[in-house]
């Protein structure tokens, strides 16, 4: 019964704050309500037993990403003002398509309560003798230990990617030389003088 | 099967990510001046991974397939990433700036799009997908002062997500109502029937790659993002990733979906058709050239999909030789584009500044109507091949209504690709280009002019063995 | 080698070399060559129509090469040699020989003599192949072939927009003969297999009666093919309706009018007709069509005669009245009589052709006979001969005494007419006598305004501007002024021209045609048209009837002194108007000026030709052409197809918005509806 | 008792809800970005229901990957933002149709 | 294996083309006419060494080196030999008539004639039926560019439509090839020739067969093409396209569609007379009221290859031995017309009939030759067009009266339309000063023109030369197609002998 109202409650707010999303006026409300609806989701995780997942969303999500949104939208400097309103563009005949979209997944869905469940070929049956935390982790570092690796270059791209777009060379600053820096040793930088009191340093 | 045989297997992706990551490294210390070398050893990496190709087997217990289908494609991708490494020397130096980045984020794409060829499991098409898109992202705002840059990077970054969120919840219905992402085990569960949701789940998928291969209508991003990206990566476009997409589109309907044909035939056949009637009409009022080679893709992917859309070995194997095809002709137009520059030295992409280039660069001229014409399929050019093989294999799996109005559609085709030769040969010429001398280009241009020409017809013994394998490893 | 075949291809050397030799070898060693080719033909010729004549000769055929073999289609060029080729063979070379010696004077000013020498050997090649054939197609060769030349040499001075027109007017009209004569052979080889004459003839009693499909109807087989075989015949032999060519044809030089449109093309089609008499003769309907044909074009031709002013106008209807007397004389079965008209006729016609092209020569070019008058006593050798050709057109003798070569060959055709006892054969016989009696009005009206009464040249611009020429300058531009006074009698009509006698190569064959029209009836009658001596004579080369020969002799004494009769009245009536009452005609025009003008205009046949076919043809390519070709072919089809495409070509570039939104809708809206179409499949 | 019918029907409707937000909007990039993210959490709703009432974890290892290559895309996607929006000044929907046709 | 004579004449004027692009104009022009005259001379030793009443497929030559799908294979019979023989007669001739006409671009000009020159070869010798696809189609790009590059003010609109026209008849036919190699399991010719495609199938085959060479001939509707690419391409490419491309269309009739599907032929050969005889009709209105001189002889073309048609499906051996005569002879006539109003465009720059006039006076010569075509042209005994004509007629007349009735009007509307052509052009008064002083045709004028006058007389008075070569394939082919060849209309029944001669006596009673 709380399963149900918890599941009904995170359900309806992750819906709502969804729509909000979109609809708000102002990105920084967006985010807020995106971040709204990732805890929400979150929720609705954990009642089906994925904790791992529900924490990743949390942390990678809410913690990173939504915070990351945040920042750029700061960033950025928009004049809202200037913004145009409104969000009318194809007006009822998108909205139609969308609700035929819509009831179409929901069809789609559907068609799970006719077939019995064929579980014959699961790739990982998961057993109870494991929190879900390390199962999965069991299964990251053997099963799909090469996935796991590709998704380690994926975001070495990401990484490389948003620093070669976003990172200017500034003229009126000193570049950064990476390999002077790491050159430099310290009797480079460091001079020991035995300075007799009361006399001045010759620089 | 060991890990360590595994790696084994995949070693032509290791050496690519390995070569990425130690290039990166190089290109971070000593910064764009060492621009030059990091190409050229990418171009090196890429040579060896093709080198390490040829073994045969599945790794990652059914995440990856070393077969003789995905070394069909791979070298392809491995030729076609290499030539966009070599073609954007230049053209960074002059448009922008020479920046090591580039060839690294070729790299990793490569080996994502190796990813994707050899992926046998959903989870690994769609990582792979991914790194291959996110790189490809990057790489079509890279030069990120030039507005249209950053414009095609937004409109491709925005489209291929929300794409990709289409593939993934296909992925995720496929994956729920199967029971697992493996082709193999999709295969078996869509041999039992389809129902709605697996329905859905092939439906998902198939648009979700649709726009990878830029085929209709999942083909909008495509004329704003070849106009928009920097040439050779605009080259890199039309070859490598759609290889790559291609061959995982093949893949995925043939080993995953193969047991519900009826399922997805149709929707190849419209999608086949739209592309080519589409990308032929859009094409023919264009005033920028890599715009209408945009559209030239489009419709040559709806030419592909025709094979595909046959389901047979055959099919298949039509297919790919098409894209091997396809992708010389490619190289050798956007090779062709990257010798338009004005005579201060910019690069243009107005078609009629071609206008009279038979009087002024008789040899570029001739090789892009070479081009032309191949890319309309006329003989004697090895255009012709290609969509030969695509509707004889059409024509074999009985899909008369198909052949009949795609060879038809072609002749619309045909008219712009008409245009161009016609701006060439028969206009009064227009203010002459920059002379570039660039023997990478110049050499790329020649040996892909020469490959498509009528002499290429004495590969296809070869190609057409290789393709077949292709095709059978699949069946 | 035979001689046949020298006669035939003598004539064929000769034209390539004055030919193609053109300006090269000049005007007289052209004119040598092909002048020489043609009386060595000749000098050949009659030999073979002696021997043929004295029954000593055998019809054989020489071959000469293959033609065209495809299937059971064997057509070799090959020479016929027989009593009709051999009539055809004097008639063709004799001619043509004269006419080429007579243009040695007629044509000497001309620029483009070895060209006109050239054409006219041409057509006496083509001519001989055509009366040589041994089969259709062969036949058609010649057929063509003279129709080239003929279309050549009309349109000789090409300069003069009237040649020209009538050149091609006089090709296209035989075309629409050729058009009947095609389908003729085809159906010939559908039928018989075969279009070897000779094979065709002897099996074509195993068909009469038989039928055949044509055009979806079902029509007597032999009345079909000798239809369609006919209606070339009318083309080439100008009958009524195909004739219109004819007359315009005059725009050539008179040699050639003489040559051609009088004694030898013309009559091909009377040849191709007695050639296939016994094919004709098993078809009664297709024999009345022959005889209705060629009594109407006897007299439409007769009547027209009778209005025209221009000198060789009134020769050439009065040729084209004289096929018609051919035609029906066929069509009654009296083949012997009309081949023998055709070889009198060749001589007279040719005769007065060629004398009124001395008239012509001598009056600078000048043809209409308004302007004439009193030439008697300038042309006195002319005169004569012209006599002598009027008299053998209107068939003046006396039975059974003498007469010149009309009176024979004419009577023969008027009696064969009533004896063949047909509705056909009477109509005709009633016709051919009243044409008789045109036939003598126009032809005693032509020498009477010619040759008597007062000159009346004063009126002529051709006289004027050669007096002008004579009076301005001291040079001869016209080389036949030589004789010409200074001063002028305007008062006499003749503005001080003095016309002269044309030089003697014109006059020679002047007198030997004189002595053809003399002699040619008295002398071969028996052998054409005896009724025991016909039969010898023609060996079967036509179908002779020797039972209507007799009937023939046998008519009431009547009708044989019918055209005697009518040839005076009609001798009367010229002399009447044009001697001793000028004003007659005048008042006659008035009286009846709906008859004269509808004579005078030729029954309107040109206008009304021009109106349904000429005029409709050309609008029709004009409608075709911008209506159909580009108004509805290239509009709805190629134009059309490119119009759509680069109306769908904006569609598709305007759906291209640039607006990610709307890349995102058309994205959701293929997802829609593929999994739309998913659902409901 | 909630079944995977419900866990169905909210990332129906949440992917509907992203999808719509994709071109509905014509104010803001971001929002697009963020549509896509929700988009994204469909999916993986989807994942981890199915995965559960499967019992089988590869549901869930792939919504980790989801979020992994997520996080990339929302890495990338907000980079090229940046530099478009340093280009032009605006990040208005309707400003980006330079190209077009 | 003999030596590979075929091979030969299809690379040497590859090699040639290719040599020709890296010199200079007058090197490329010599170069391009000793190619030329050297295919002549293999033409000659092609027809010297052919068998006449031997194999069918001589000069065979096989190489599969394009894998499974098709195969580099060659051989002609007598039609073939015939075809090459006039495209290689032909070609030295356009090279000498572009001579000095064409001043820009000479070597790439030559290189397209010579590049054209042997896919035209390849047409004819092809054997694989894709091998075959392939030549009929890459001429297209050559005379594109011919047409485009030194063609008139107009010429791009028709380089398209020339183009696109022909290319998407074709497509549909590419279509048909592959399932027939589906079908029979090899795009051998003459295997083909001897397979039985089920009769439903055959409609369908035909139809798009029909598509292609219908446009190639060109047949009304679909020859609007054919006067605006000929009117807009240089001389040379006029007598190209008039001699040896539009034959292609009837060759392609007379290799697939007549023998591989005699029943479709046989069903719908009501579509081929009736396109046929309109098309004699209209165009040779339409001809009539011309005033580019170009036009009217394009116009008349489509006329004459009504003939072809029609000859072609009568269904016996007078019709297509006549279909191939006039392919031929036409080829040589409307070659050496184009020719001709190449001569004085060369000199006036106008095809404007109303331009000219009076020729005769000061080109005689010419004149002469003009006259001699244009006799030629409309069907003149004793000249090539005359045989094939009245043999595809007496062939048409076996098939059908109401067609060979309606076809042979033809031969009075093409006397008037080019008599009319003539008298403007050659008679009459000049039209200018400049018309006047034109001079009469030069030596290499005369060189151009006098060898197919010459030719144009040999086929007229001796067509066996030409017939002879062709008579076997003839047969094979008939012997296909007669047991499907539908019933004429003529159905001869005879009479009763005996009742007509008593007819005949009772009349000669009466009239005693």
């Amino acid at each position: 019964m709380i399963q149900a109202f918890a599941f009904y409650l995170f359900a309806t707010v992750v819906i709502l704050s969804g729509a909000l999303t979109v609809l708000s006026r102002n990105p920084v409300h967006s985010v807020l309500w995106l971040i709204l609806a990732f805890f929400n989701a979150a929720g609705l995780m954990v009642l089906v037993g994925a904790e791992f997942i529900a924490m990743l969303l949390v942390i990678v999500y809410v913690g990173a990403v939504a915070v990351l949104f945040l920042f750029v939208v700061m960033m950025l400097d928009i004049d809202f003002a200037e913004l145009r309103s409104g969000f009318v563009r194809y007006g009822f005949f998108g909205l139609l398509i969308a609700l035929v979209l819509a009831g179409e997944l929901i069809i789609a869905g559907g068609a799970w309560s006719q077939g019995a469940l064929d579980l014959s070929r699961r790739a990982a049956p998961a057993s109870g003798d494991l929190q879900n935390i390390e199962a999965m982790g069991a299964l990251i570092y053997s099963k799909y230990l090469y996935i796991f690796e590709a998704a380690g270059l994926v975001l070495l791209v990401a990484m490389i990617g948003a620093i070669v777009l976003t990172h200017r060379e500034r003229k009126d600053v000193r570049p950064q030389n990476i390999s002077d820096q790491v050159k430099r040793r310290p009797q480079d930088a460091v001079r020991n003088v035995n300075q007799p009191v009361g006399q001045g340093v010759e620089l | 099967m060991s890990i360590a045989s595994s790696i084994l297997l995949t070693l032509p992706e290791v050496i690519l990510s390995v070569s990425a990551i130690v290039l990166m490294l190089v290109a971070a210390y000593a910064g764009d001046k060492a621009t030059r070398v990091v190409n050229g050893v990418a171009v090196a990496a890429l040579f060896a991974a093709f080198l390490s190709l040829g073994q045969e087997g599945v790794a990652f217990d059914g995440l990856y397939s070393a077969d003789a289908f995905a070394n069909f494609a791979k070298p392809l991708i491995y030729l076609a990433a290499g030539v966009s490494i070599l073609l954007s020397t230049r053209f960074f130096a002059t448009e922008d700036r020479l920046r090591a980045e580039y060839s690294v984020l070729i790299l990793l794409a490569t080996v994502g799009m190796g990813m994707m060829v050899s992926a046998t499991n959903l989870l690994t098409l769609y990582v792979g997908l991914e790194l291959q898109s996110l790189a490809a992202y990057v790489l079509a705002s890279f030069m990120r002062k030039d507005q249209r840059s950053a414009e095609a990077g937004l409109k491709y970054f925005v489209l291929g997500a929300l794409a990709s969120g289409i593939l993934l919840y296909g992925i995720s219905l496929l994956y729920g109502f199967s029971g697992t992402t493996d082709y193999h085990g999709v295969a078996e569960a869509l041999a039992n029937g389809v129902n709605t949701g697996e329905l859905f789940g092939i439906v998902f998928v198939l648009a979700g790659l649709s726009f990878k291969i830029a085929a209709v209508p999942f083909h909008m991003w495509t004329p704003d993002v070849y106009e928009g990206a920097p040439t050779p990566v605009t080259a890199y476009f039309g070859s490598a990733p759609k290889v790559a997409a291609v061959a995982l589109l093949v893949r995925v309907t043939i080993e995953a979906m193969g047991s519900a044909v009826t399922s997805w035939q149709q929707i190849l056949i419209f999608t086949s058709l739209a592309s080519i009637i589409l990308g032929a009409f859009g094409a023919i009022g264009q005033t920028n050239i890599k715009r209408l080679l945009a559209y030239s893709s489009i419709n040559n992917v709806g030419f592909v999909l025709v094979g595909l859309a046959a389901g047979t070995q055959d099919g298949v194997s039509a297919t790919m030789t098409y894209m091997v095809i396809y992708v010389l002709m490619t190289l050798g137009s956007f090779a062709c584009v990257l010798q338009m520059r004005a005579a201060d030295g910019r690069h243009v992409e107005d078609i009629a500044s071609l206008a009279g280039l038979s009087r002024r660069q008789p040899a570029l001229a001739a090789a892009i109507a070479i081009f032309m014409f191949s890319l309309a399929g006329i003989p004697p050019l090895l255009g012709f091949w290609a969509k030969f093989v695509v509707f004889d294999a059409a024509v074999a799996a009985g899909l008369m209504p198909l052949a009949v109005i795609g060879i038809a559609a072609s002749t619309i085709g045909a008219f712009y690709y008409l245009k161009i030769v016609k701006i060439m040969y028969f206009d009064e010429p227009a203010e002459a280009y920059h002379p570039v001398g660039s023997y990478v280009e110049s050499g790329v241009i020649a040996l892909t002019a020469l490959a498509v020409s009528p002499l290429g017809y004495l590969a296809i013994p070869m190609l057409g063995a290789a393709s077949a394998a292709a095709a059978k490893a699949l069946f | 080698m035979e001689t046949i075949k020298l006669i035939v291809f003598l004539p064929l050397l000769a034209a390539l070399i004055a030919g193609l030799g053109n300006r090269m070898i000049g005007n007289v060693a052209a004119k040598a060559v092909t002048t020489a080719a043609l009386f060595i033909s000749c000098a050949l010729s009659w030999p073979i129509f002696l021997s043929f004549l004295g029954g000593s000769a055998e019809a054989h055929v020489v071959p000469v090469l293959d033609f065209i073999r495809s299937g059971d289609l064997n057509v070799q060029w090959s020479l016929r040699v027989d009593t009709l080729t051999a009539v055809m063979l004097v008639v063709v070379t004799s001619v043509s020989s004269l006419v080429h010696l007579y243009s040695w004077g007629y044509m000497s000013e001309d620029p483009s003599q070895p060209r006109f020498f050239a054409y006219l050997s041409l057509f006496t090649f083509a001519m001989l192949m055509l009366v040589t054939a041994d089969s259709l197609v062969q036949m058609f060769f010649g057929w063509e072939g003279v129709g080239l030349a003929s279309y050549l040499l009309i349109g000789f001075w090409y300069h003069k927009p009237s040649a020209n027109a009538a050149a091609i007017k006089a090709f296209v009209v035989n075309r629409v003969g050729d058009f009947g004569f095609s389908l003729g052979i085809f159906g010939v080889f559908l039928v018989f297999g075969t279009v070897s004459i000779p094979a065709i003839l002897e099996a074509a009693p195993g068909y009469a009666g038989s039928t055949i499909g044509f055009l979806g109807y079902r029509v007597d087989t032999i009345t079909l093919l000798c239809i369609l075989l006919f209606i070339g015949a009318m083309g080439k032999s100008a009958q009524l309706g195909l004739h219109t060519w004819l007359p315009d044809a005059m725009e050539g030089p008179t040699p050639v009018s003489a040559l051609i449109h009088a004694a030898t093309m013309v009559t091909a089609g009377v040849f191709m007709v007695c050639r296939l008499s016994p094919l004709f003769e098993l078809s009664e309907t297709a024999t009345t069509l022959v005889t209705y044909v060629g009594a109407a074009t006897a007299l439409f031709a007769a009547t027209v005669g009778t209005t025209q002013t221009d000198i060789k106008r009134v020769i050439a209807y009065s040729t084209c009245s004289q096929l018609g007397y051919m035609f029906f004389a066929a069509g009654v079965g009296a083949y012997g009589a009309a081949m023998f008209h055709l070889f009198t006729h060749a001589f007279f016609k040719a005769l007065l052709f060629l004398g009124a092209g001395s008239v012509i020569h001598a009056m600078h070019h000048e043809q209409d006979m308004r302007y004439y008058g009193g030439l008697r006593k300038h042309i006195p050798l002319t005169f004569w001969a012209m006599m002598a050709g009027t008299l053998a057109i209107t068939g003046v003798g006396v039975a059974g005494v003498f007469g010149f070569a009309g009176f024979y060959s004419k009577d023969a055709i008027i009696e064969a007419a009533f004896a063949s006892g047909t509705e056909s054969g009477g109509v005709a016989f009633a016709v051919a006598v009243f044409a008789a009696l045109l036939t003598s009005f126009y032809s005693w009206r032509l020498m009477f305004l010619t040759f008597f009464g007062k000159p009346r040249w004063s009126q002529s611009e051709h006289i004027q501007h050669a007096a002008h020429d004579a009076h301005g300058h001291g040079d001869h531009a016209h080389g036949h002024d030589d004789h010409h006074h200074a001063h002028a009698h305007d008062d006499d009509g003749t503005l001080g021209y003095h016309p002269h006698e044309s030089p003697l190569p014109m006059l020679v064959p002047l007198i030997v045609l004189t002595i053809g029209a003399v002699f040619a009836g008295y002398f071969f009658h028996d052998a054409f048209i005896g009724a025991e001596t016909g039969g010898e004579f023609w060996k079967g080369s036509l179908a002779f009837d020797a039972h209507l020969m007799h009937e023939m002799h046998g008519v009431p004494a009547l009708v044989k002194l019918s055209a005697t009769i009518v040839m005076v009245i009609g001798l009367a009536i010229a002399w009447l108007a044009y001697i001793k009452d000028t004003t007659i005609p005048a008042r006659f025009t008035a009286t009846f000026s709906g008859l004269y003008q509808f004579l005078l205009n030729k029954w309107y046949w040109d206008e009304l030709y021009n109106l349904i076919f000429v005029r409709p043809a050309m609008w029709l390519g004009r409608f075709l052409w911008k209506k159909g070709d580009e108004g509805t072919i290239d509009r709805f089809g190629p134009h059309g197809a490119a119009e759509v495409v680069l109306l769908s070509s904006r569609a598709a570039v305007r759906l291209q918005s640039g607006l990610i939104s709307s890349y995102a809708f058309v994205m959701l809206l293929g997802l829609v509806g593929f999994a739309t179409w998913a659902m409901t499949r | 008792m909630i079944g995977l019918q419900h866990y169905l029907v909210v990332s129906a409707i949440l992917f509907t809800m992203g999808v719509l937000g994709i071109f509905i909007n014509r104010k803001n990039i971001i929002i697009i970005l963020m549509a896509i993210e929700l988009i994204l959490l469909a999916v993986n709703i989807n994942l981890v229901a199915f995965s559960a009432f499967l019992g089988d974890l590869v549901g869930q290892v792939f919504a980790m990957f989801v979020l992994t290559v997520a996080a990339g895309e929302a890495a990338i996607g907000l980079a090229i933002l940046v530099i478009y929006f340093r280009g032009r000044g605006s990040i208005a929907v309707d400003d980006v149709n330079r190209m077009k046709g | 294996m003999s030596f590979p004579i075929l091979s030969t004449m299809i690379l040497l004027p590859v090699v040639a083309a290719f040599v020709t692009i890296f010199l200079n104009a007058n090197a490329a022009r010599w170069t391009a006419l000793a190619t030329t005259v050297a295919l002549f001379v293999l033409g000659i030793l092609l027809w010297q060494g052919f068998d006449i009443g031997g194999p069918q497929w001589q000069f065979v030559e096989r190489a599969p080196m394009f894998g499974q799908r098709f195969a580099w294979a060659l051989g002609i019979d007598g039609i073939a030999l015939m075809l090459i023989v006039l495209s290689v007669f032909l070609m030295p001739i356009c090279i000498l008539a572009s001579w000095e006409s064409i001043e820009k671009r000479v070597p790439e000009y030559m290189a397209a004639f010579l590049l054209m020159e042997a896919f035209m070869i390849g047409v004819f010798a092809a054997q694989d039926m894709f091998l075959f696809y392939i030549f009929f189609e890459a001429g297209l790009i050559p005379m594109y560019l011919i047409i485009g590059i030194w063609g008139g003010a107009d010429r791009i609109k028709a380089s398209y439509k020339f183009f696109l026209y022909t290319l998407v008849g074709s497509l549909v036919m590419l279509v048909a090839m592959l399932w027939m190699a589906r079908e029979a399991g090899t795009s051998d010719i003459p295997t083909l020739l001897q397979y039985n495609f089920p009769v439903e199938a055959q409609t369908w085959l035909w139809l798009a067969f029909f598509a292609s060479f219908a446009v190639k001939m060109p047949m009304w509707p679909v020859h609007t093409w054919l006067p605006d690419a000929h009117v807009q391409a240089p001389t040379a490419g006029s007598v190209i396209l008039a001699g040896v491309l539009l034959k292609m269309g009837g060759y392609g009739f007379i290799r697939f569609s007549l023998p591989m599907f005699p029943e479709a032929s046989a069903a719908l050969v009501w579509v081929v007379f009736g396109m046929s005889m309109v098309a004699v009709v209209y165009t040779s209105l339409v001809a009539l009221v011309q005033t580019d001189m170009k036009k009217l002889i394009a116009y008349s073309s489509v006329a004459h290859m009504a003939f072809v048609t029609i000859g072609l499906f009568a269904f016996n051996r007078q019709g297509i031995e006549g279909a191939l005569i006039v392919m031929l002879a036409h080829g040589l006539v409307s070659g050496a017309l184009f020719l001709c109003v190449g001569v004085i465009y060369d000199r006036l720059h106008t095809r404007e009939i109303a331009r000219y006039g009076g020729l005769s006076n000061n080109m005689p010569y010419y004149a002469l030759f003009f006259l001699f075509f244009t006799m030629a042209s409309v069907g003149l005994p004793g000249l090539a067009n005359f045989v094939g004509e009245f043999l595809a007629l007496v062939g048409a007349y076996e098939a059908n009266s109401w067609v060979a009735f309606v076809a042979t009007t033809g031969i009075i509307l093409g006397a008037a339309y080019m008599l009319w052509l003539y008298r403007r052009v050659a008679f009459g008064t000049a039209a200018g000063e400049d018309t006047a002083s034109m001079r009469d045709i030069t030596a290499r004028e005369w060189l151009t023109l006098a060898p197919i006058a010459a030719a144009t007389i040999w086929m007229g008075v001796y067509p066996e030369s030409f017939m002879a070569p062709m008579r076997n394939d003839v047969t094979a082919i008939l012997a296909r197609i007669e047991p499907a060849a539908p019933q004429g209309d003529a159905k001869l029944k005879l009479g009763d002998p005996k009742k007509l001669a008593q007819a005949h006596e009772a009349a000669h009673g009466e009239a005693h």
